[in-house]
């Protein structure tokens, strides 16, 4: 889950990192207040959206005083950006920028560690530093059982030639965003730019956080962060009932359990010429419950001309699932055409209630793929 | 002897008692796995369905049963301690198949495992099995034959799906492992790369992948340089859309690796033939 | 360094251990006023000195009054406890005992790692226990890296047969007294017995700690709880200087770099049929003034008769051992004989500054120790 | 080709400008050992005695100068952050001389040493030292010469007494290594066996113990296991007064071992030669 720019300051805030003194505007009025807050003197306004390119696209502006800072405010609330609508802005004090520096952790998978990576040649075009001079990005891997110790943060201090005055400093920033990242449980915590400013010292101007959906169990005040327009309807409604679910625009409606097995159903419906309306995996030992919500989702769309359910039980059982689909075609009424294909554990029981439902089974996915494509084809005629 | 686990396979289960535990023990046990002992801190003393000791903690059941390898069916709040306990216990191999276990705490067990000699499989996964000698988790026994082929996989019910359809085609197979899909695995493709490298039974090896990470671009390495064993290989996800990311970390890290192509791409070039869909590994591989 | 029972269990306590509300009493006046303070009713007055064996020695007494409790106190201070003179009781509230438990973590050098040890059979008796039924000790080691878990606790828990209700505040206590353990820089903590009050719960009635020596420059609160009669005069005055002392009865005084050397020294000269007066260690790396300091102590022991002075420089440098010599002898007047050998780092240096102090000077140790054993001869004579 | 070290070990000096840094940078130099670099982290782009280049951190120096060992000098508050620096670099073998570390500080260093490949010699040792080739610590150079002897010894200075009666009497050393006397030890005498009957330049060990703690007595039963080469062992202590017992723990897990006594004849029991002064090595060796 992505946090907003405010909301990962305000962490970075929590932890100990020097961040300026914003808030989140609503409404233009708001705008000003806070500019007033602030002192009347520059702020920057920046939407706050999920995406990047905000800057290019109009979403960060200054203002010189609150009356400015109103107009920039109704200037960019309702902007669209790569998408999202801008509901909220950020009014920041402004402040002056001696230097840039790029600082992330982040989970690396292949090391199996988290890693610290950074670069004196911080802002807007990190990516292209990246790409063009990867040795001005320096990466420390941090053993969590070790945690950041003063030679991590010095290693990098001394390969970006930070003024040695700045090391203690750097230090503290660097342990604490490693600490935001561990305790929050993130898989991200980004600061572009961190800025030394016009006294010398560092502050945080720009951060993002992603926090790593098993860990919202044990954080509810960041479950309630996230942002409304990060996933549609449909989605929202999956993600109460534990199912995967990302809309598509084909005809073939699918539920599968396993992320895995769900592409693959994908991947066989493409080769076979036919076209998935979803990606949806009911998760591991999934009950009726969640069967019937997925049924319910995939039949909400219009575009969708067959279901291909494809279950492989182990933890999944197939008689659960059956009893998911009785009840789904209980509070739906649908004449689309479904092809069930169901094998592993409980699938004999599971087929035995599916029995007198008129559907069309399958054994192999590949036929089941075929059978699918075809029924839906039959229905567009 | 396959790899990992064999019928002299000693096997504790974590959770015996609770709803998945106590269903998937009796699978396990019908599938003629020696299941020598369960824990449940409560229930020392009791037993399982009237045969299988119930101790409270894995050392117990170590020292009073030889258990050698142990199965977690726990919930993600406990289950990194349940790894820990069998490690500490001196357990050699345990298979979690707990999901939604936070990363980073997988990140510490993992970190801690390194200066242990216990081997984990999992989290997130379905377990592995051999066929006809032990099942250590909920891989179906029904959908497996005895064989020569090794298969290794990311996914859980895609790997049900490729072993019954060699099986289908009297593919039989050495021993099936799950190591899960999560971003932090005890076990990955390349420690398995290494044991069927080294198994006399196992004569080709599958490898099922699917997008994201680079564990398959690591993998294709490693079979260049050490595996000379034929090697199958797919790939889920090639029509996935893609994902969105965030920040500019993720794509600095993980740059173009991660997509369908480039990991086929890769173990193309390690020599692994690499199919269009599962049903297909039957035809080529025999 | 050791605690006494009350800084032990006070420490206990901070770390969150149910411990008796006991006060230490100096006077038996004072013992009376802490009884009184503790409701009037049962108290235990215990001696507190470093060593084992009070309860035989008379060192703890019960009293029902504040009466009696001034009148054991009074039995007990100035109590010769094997060689320990008792100069402070402790007063503790009189508590049920259900049951007795051996509770200690301390650290396993083969290991590697902190232990817990733990029997049911707590109590005076523990080391026979130990001895006779080595079963009933249960052994778990922690590695520091995940510290003490619920399994650990539960697995000693089950092995005594600690009735289930008790678990949760067992795993509390294992887990505080481990917490006691590491932040003191403990190499054991021991609670002998751990009790089952007539409340059921469970509380640390006697107690003994030790710290690490090294650590107690990270601990000055603790460095402040040494006994004074723990150590002799010179032991102290050894120990501000940093060198390792301790007296013994023979005729030669050793001066000696390094503790398995020194060690060695004494080992030739009782080989060699001698008498060694003390171990002493001047450290690694020994300024001049350590070794002043170091030969004013072996001087000041009536008793002997030669002293050897073995030095075989690594960090330690000869010519400073030498400068500390000379300046030893131009602040105590002695007629006792000198052997000196010296050998490795600057030893060239640091012979030729003693060139012309009429030392007796030797190349190996035997003849170090040998020269040294005919000094001593010869002077007693 | 001796163990641990020789003259292609290329090391850095870790608080190379400190007191006794800058004096052991030298007197290793002055020996031979290929001193490749030095850190100070505020002294980086610097050079020591106009000739060692100083690095803010062990990593640069490892990325700059390939420096795979590293000798610490490091005052106690900071040595076990300097271990894990060079772990964490990926240098091979650490050694660490500085006395009065926190013992539960290196409880916590060796077990997460135990996840890595790095080798720590210490601490409170006086290091090692391949005759002519190679010096890691402040074993005086003057007293060794090349030969066949190992030796490995918990103490300091009175491994150089018997490094000096050795080669006093012409008998040369393969490698001397001090482990240290603390109670926890990067690597231990079973440690050092092992390397040493593996060393085709080592054809004698000697093996130096003290009262204490129970390393002599593993070491004994290692060596009727395992090591086929002669062994001379001495025990310094045996006419030490018997320390004082805190509480009933040390007792009960320490028993009688620990003990000169005990010591002495495990190691006889071994088959070790054990002597009763170190100047008796020379005459049992030769």
């Amino acid at each position: 889950m992505n946090l907003i720019e405010y909301h990962a300051k305000r962490l970075f805030g929590q932890h100990g990192i020097p961040v300026p003194a914003g808030e989140l505007a609503y409404t233009p009025e708001e705008a000003r207040t806070i500019a007033e807050r602030l002192g009347g003197g520059t702020v920057v306004v920046k939407a706050q959206v999920l995406t990047g390119g905000r800057g290019k696209a109009g979403g960060v502006k200054l203002a010189h005083n609150p009356d400015e800072a109103e107009a920039r405010a109704r200037d960019i609330l309702g902007l669209d950006i790569k998408g999202f609508t801008v509901h909220k802005v950020l009014v920041d004090p402004g402040v002056v920028i001696q230097d840039e520096i790029y600082l992330a952790i982040l989970l690396d998978r292949a090391a199996r560690r988290p890693m610290i990576m950074a670069s004196a040649a911080g802002g807007m075009d990190i990516e292209a530093v990246a790409e063009e001079t990867p040795e001005k990005i320096i990466k420390v891997h941090i053993n969590p059982q070790i945690g950041v110790r003063t030679f991590h943060s010095t290693y990098i201090a001394s390969r970006m030639a930070l003024p040695q005055e700045l090391w203690g400093q750097f230090h503290n920033v660097v342990t604490n965003l490693y600490d935001c990242f561990i305790s929050n449980d993130a898989s991200l915590t980004e600061i572009n730019p961190l800025i030394i400013d016009g006294d010398g010292n560092l502050m945080a101007v720009d951060g993002k956080m992603t926090i790593d959906d098993n860990g919202l169990a044990r954080h509810p005040e960041l479950a309630e962060l996230r942002e409304a327009d990060a996933e549609t309807a449909s989605e929202r409604e999956a993600r109460k009932h534990g199912i995967n679910f990302i809309q598509l625009d084909g005809n073939i409606g699918c539920m599968v359990n396993g992320a895995g097995l769900a592409m693959t159903s994908m991947d066989v419906i493409k080769l076979f010429g036919g076209s998935p309306a979803n990606f949806l995996d009911i998760g591991g030992g999934a009950k009726a419950e969640q069967v019937t919500a997925a049924l319910r989702l995939i039949l909400s769309d219009k575009n969708v001309e067959a279901v291909l359910i494809n279950i492989f039980g182990g933890i999944t059982r197939g008689d659960e699932v059956a009893r998911g689909i009785i009840a789904a075609l209980d509070q739906v009424d649908t004449k689309v055409p479904f092809v069930v294909r169901l094998a592993g554990t409980n699938a004999t029981e599971g087929r035995a209630i599916l029995a007198d439902q008129n559907m069309t089974t399958a054994v192999t996915l590949s036929e089941a793929a075929q059978k699918a494509i075809a029924a839906a084809k039959g229905r567009g005629v | 002897m396959s790899i990992l686990a064999d019928k002299n396979t000693r096997v504790v289960v974590q959770g015996i008692t609770g709803r998945e535990g106590s269903f998937h023990t009796r699978q396990m046990m019908a599938y003629g796995t020696s299941i020598v002992a369960g824990t449940n801190p409560r229930k020392g003393g009791q037993k399982f369905d009237d045969q299988v000791p119930i101790f409270a903690t894995v050392r117990e059941a170590v020292e009073q049963t030889g258990a050698n390898a142990a199965v977690a069916f726990v919930p993600p709040r406990f289950a990194p301690d349940a790894i820990l306990e069998s490690a500490d216990a001196g357990i050699a191999l345990v298979v979690c198949l707990t999901e939604y276990i936070p990363v980073l705490e997988m990140v510490k067990v993992r970190a801690y495992l390194d200066s242990t000699n216990t081997r984990l499989i999992g989290p997130n996964c379905p377990g592995l099995i051999t066929p006809e000698q032990a099942k250590l988790g909920i891989i179906p026994g029904n959908v497996v034959m005895p064989g020569s082929v090794g298969i290794v996989s990311k996914s859980g019910t895609l790997t049900y799906e490729v072993i019954g359809a060699l099986t289908h085609k009297g593919v039989g197979q050495s021993t099936c492992v799950g190591i899960g899909g999560d971003p932090i695995q005890g076990t990955d493709f390349i420690d398995c790369l290494r044991l069927f490298q080294a198994d006399d039974e196992t004569e080709q090896i599958v490898l099922m992948g699917e997008i994201g990470g680079n564990a398959e671009e690591l993998a294709a390495a490693y079979i260049k340089e050490h595996v000379t064993k034929p090697v199958y290989a797919f790939i889920a996800g090639r029509t996935a859309p893609p994902g969105r990311r965030m920040g500019h970390a993720g794509a600095i890290v993980e740059g173009n690796v991660g997509t369908a192509e480039s990991k086929m791409e890769a173990l193309t070039a390690a020599g692994v033939v690499v199919v269009d869909h599962p049903d297909q590994f039957a035809d080529v591989i025999s």
